[in-house]
């Protein structure tokens, strides 16, 4: 069940062909949760200070 | 029936509300042969999806004025505090929009798509689909401008297209039902169907809707 | 509650994006009553006559009112059609008392505007014709948001008359005003 | 007495002090699911004899294109509870959730758009999921704008419910319609929906993402609803107290 499925590391990278197609989305699905991770951190800690000064 | 008397009354001035729309969908339908090679066969192919998209086009600008001007002037709330129900209200006033509107429309696209096929058999049954769909998306759009009362009639537009795309759906069948002869009355009746629920609800929906704006 | 109230108010409170406008107000009005609701600028005056009215919804308590109960509103807003005519614009109103639209007409100085379209008249014109609806009402409560604003003074005395008038025929008013007038009213004061 | 219990159980500040109890435990097991289950189906199953390598795509692709109308069906639901009730925390999550919802969408249309050039030959085909996606997406977008487009909140909230119960109401008909209108037009493509059936060698890690992608997209829509709450509230005296 745990085989690694290529011959190298190389061959994962390219994936016959279709590596590019398999990172590309990964990458953009990493990316949009990150970033929605990020803003809404950022926002909350913006409303923290904001909160902090008034106090 | 009042609201009848005091809608005309209004539309009588605001000629722009229900000329402009039918305008519109008259250029759309001048526009589109202009854009294809003048050539009979090659004209007939995109015609009726033209035709759908003017009508949903014309309707939705028939809305756009429905509810902001009531709302801006403080109509509404005289309206609201008066014990009459106020969905009846909305219904009745959609429905003269839809007189307004929507029934010449309906007859420009049977004319056009008279001009088009040069088949009045199949044009005459463009009248009802016409008729219907109007009426369906004119209530949708309601809605939708409703949403987005004094913001302008572009939000409204967007956050309803989606609803309305189902029935452009059962258009496109059904005029593939309408050339090749099979079962074209069931479309009626399923738009007819869908058309008796929406009138209904979209103006329940709308009364709340309208509520939560004045609050 | 009593038997002769036309509006009860319970405990109501009201906040608008967290602001608190009002807290636990309480009040009643009974026939031949006036209440003349006083405050500051954005002390929530406008708010609290439409949750009377029941177009906004109170946050907290509730409002209750006279059986099938009329209610004249005149609000900010004129509810007037700029592009139509005088006449149109009453014909709008649907007006139930026609006897006295004429006498009210001469008495306004409005008869000889009345095929004049509403965007052409001054202001204090406009104010006269949607007061109309206030003078030719057939209800039992009248709720007026500064009714007084941009009136001459013939008209404000004849506005002041009309509604001590209404007053003593039984009916109820509530009202907001920063215009100094001669209807005796209880007072309601706003305070943030 | 329903009303109360929700007002009780739903304020708030009860609502926050649990997100911060439970927050960090979530995010970091779903997080270590999601990684490990992604390394899994990417490098450690065995290639696809029809579609090759491009299958793996399937372990970003479908928890996503499963989340984006589950997430639709959890905003009408808070939509329905805020205008029932009048619970106002169920109005924050439906604004909490739209923007939320709008990415998970969007990552299932690319994802499939990009899986389709291997598979079909083409990024883009008029089929009825992915017409009825892309329509979803429209609709998520309508959503956050007419939000934004008033000041009032509350106002904003109720106008935002009315229309997301409406949509709902709705997404069948859609999807069936769509669905109606692609039979007819092209019978033989491609569905993701019948293939035949999966290997359990595949189907763990696809478990294993959906469960860790799950996660992830709740702590989203934690701290997205923490954020809300911190907008609306921040007058009370408990957000200082807090803060």
């Amino acid at each position: 069940m745990f085989n690694f499925a290529f011959n190298s590391f190389y061959e994962a990278i390219y994936m016959n062909g279709h590596g590019i197609y398999v990172w590309s989305v990964l990458i953009i699905v990493l990316f949009s949760l990150l970033v929605f991770f990020t803003v809404y951190q950022y926002k909350i800690k913006k409303i923290k200070e904001k909160l902090d000064e008034f106090n | 029936m009042e609201i009848l008397k005091v809608e005309f009354l209004k539309l009588r001035k605001k000629t722009r509300i229900w000329l402009g729309p039918i305008l519109v969908f008259w250029l759309i339908m001048i526009a589109y042969p202009l854009t294809v090679e003048l050539l009979q066969d090659k004209l007939q192919i995109g015609f009726f999806s033209v035709l759908w998209i003017a009508i949903l086009i014309s309707m939705m600008l028939a809305t756009e004025d429905i509810f902001t001007e009531d709302y801006n002037d403080g109509s509404l709330e005289q309206t609201i505090i008066q014990e009459s129900s106020f969905s009846t209200n909305i219904g009745l006033k959609v429905f003269i929009y839809w007189f307004l509107t929507g029934i010449p429309v309906s007859i420009l696209s049977f004319i056009f798509s008279f001009g088009t096929t040069q088949n009045f058999g199949l044009s005459l049954s463009i009248f009802p689909l016409a008729l219907i769909s109007s009426y369906i998306f004119l209530n949708l759009f309601v809605l939708g401008n409703s949403l987005s009362l004094n913001k302008g009639s572009v939000l409204g537009a967007i956050v309803t297209m989606p609803i309305a795309l189902p029935v452009l759906i059962v258009l496109g069948k059904s005029i593939t039902a309408l050339q090749f002869d099979i079962n074209f009355e069931g479309f009626i009746l399923l738009l007819l169907g869908s058309l008796s629920i929406i009138i209904v609800l979209v103006p329940i929906v709308v009364s709340y809707i309208i509520r939560a704006h004045l609050e | 509650m009593t038997d002769n109230s036309l509006i009860t108010a319970k405990t109501i409170s009201y906040k608008i994006n967290e602001n608190k406008l009002f807290h636990n107000l309480s009040f009643e009005l009974g026939e031949g009553c006036a209440l003349l609701i006083k405050g500051k600028n954005g002390s929530g005056k406008s708010t609290l006559l439409r949750i009377i009215l029941g177009i906004t919804v109170p946050t907290k308590g509730n409002i209750y009112k006279a059986a099938s109960i009329q209610i004249c509103y005149l609000g900010h807003k004129n509810a007037l059609k700029s592009y139509l005519t005088m006449r149109d614009n009453i014909d709008l109103m649907q007006l139930k008392n026609h006897k006295e639209l004429n006498y009210y007409l001469d008495l306004l100085s409005l008869k000889k505007h009345l095929d004049v379209t509403v965007s052409s008249l001054s202001f204090g014109q406009q104010k006269k014709l949607a007061l109309l609806r206030v003078f030719l009402n057939t209800s039992k409560l009248l709720i007026l948001d500064e009714p007084f604003v941009g009136l001459d003074d013939a008209t404000h005395e004849q506005l002041t008359n009309f509604l001590s008038n209404e007053l003593i025929m039984g009916k109820g008013l509530i009202f907001t005003s920063h215009i100094p007038c001669e209807i005796k009213a209880d007072s309601l004061v706003l305070i943030n | 007495m329903i009303k109360k219990f929700i007002h009780q159980f739903a304020s708030p500040k009860t609502f926050l002090l649990q997100v911060d109890k439970f927050y960090g435990l979530i995010f970091f097991t779903s997080l270590c699911i999601y990684i490990f289950s992604i390394i899994w189906g990417l490098l450690f199953t065995p290639e696809d004899f029809v579609q090759g390598n491009s299958f793996r795509i399937m372990y970003l692709h479908v928890p996503a294109s499963f989340l984006s109308q589950s997430l639709y069906i959890a905003m009408a639901v808070s939509s329905a509870t805020y205008l029932i009730w009048r619970v106002k925390l169920a109005a924050y999550f439906v604004i909490a959730i739209a923007p939320i919802g709008a990415m998970t969408t969007f990552i299932a249309l690319v994802s499939g758009s990009i899986w389709g050039i291997p598979t079909w030959g083409t990024w883009w085909q008029w089929d009825a999921r992915i017409t009825s996606t892309l329509i979803l997406f429209i609709m998520y977008l309508g959503l956050i704008s007419l939000h934004n487009s008033f000041s009032n909140y509350e106002k904003a909230d109720k106008l935002l419910s009315w229309l997301v119960i409406v949509g709902a109401v709705n997404i069948p008909i859609i999807k069936k319609s769509v669905d109606w209108w692609t039979t007819l037009h092209q019978s033989a493509s491609i569905t993701l929906t019948n293939k035949p059936s999966i290997d359990p060698v595949m189907l763990y890690p696809l478990i294993g993402t959906i469960i860790g992608f799950f996660g992830l997209i709740i702590c989203l829509i934690l701290i997205s609803s923490k954020n809300q709450i911190f907008i609306r509230e921040k007058n009370k005296s408990w957000v200082k107290d807090y803060v």
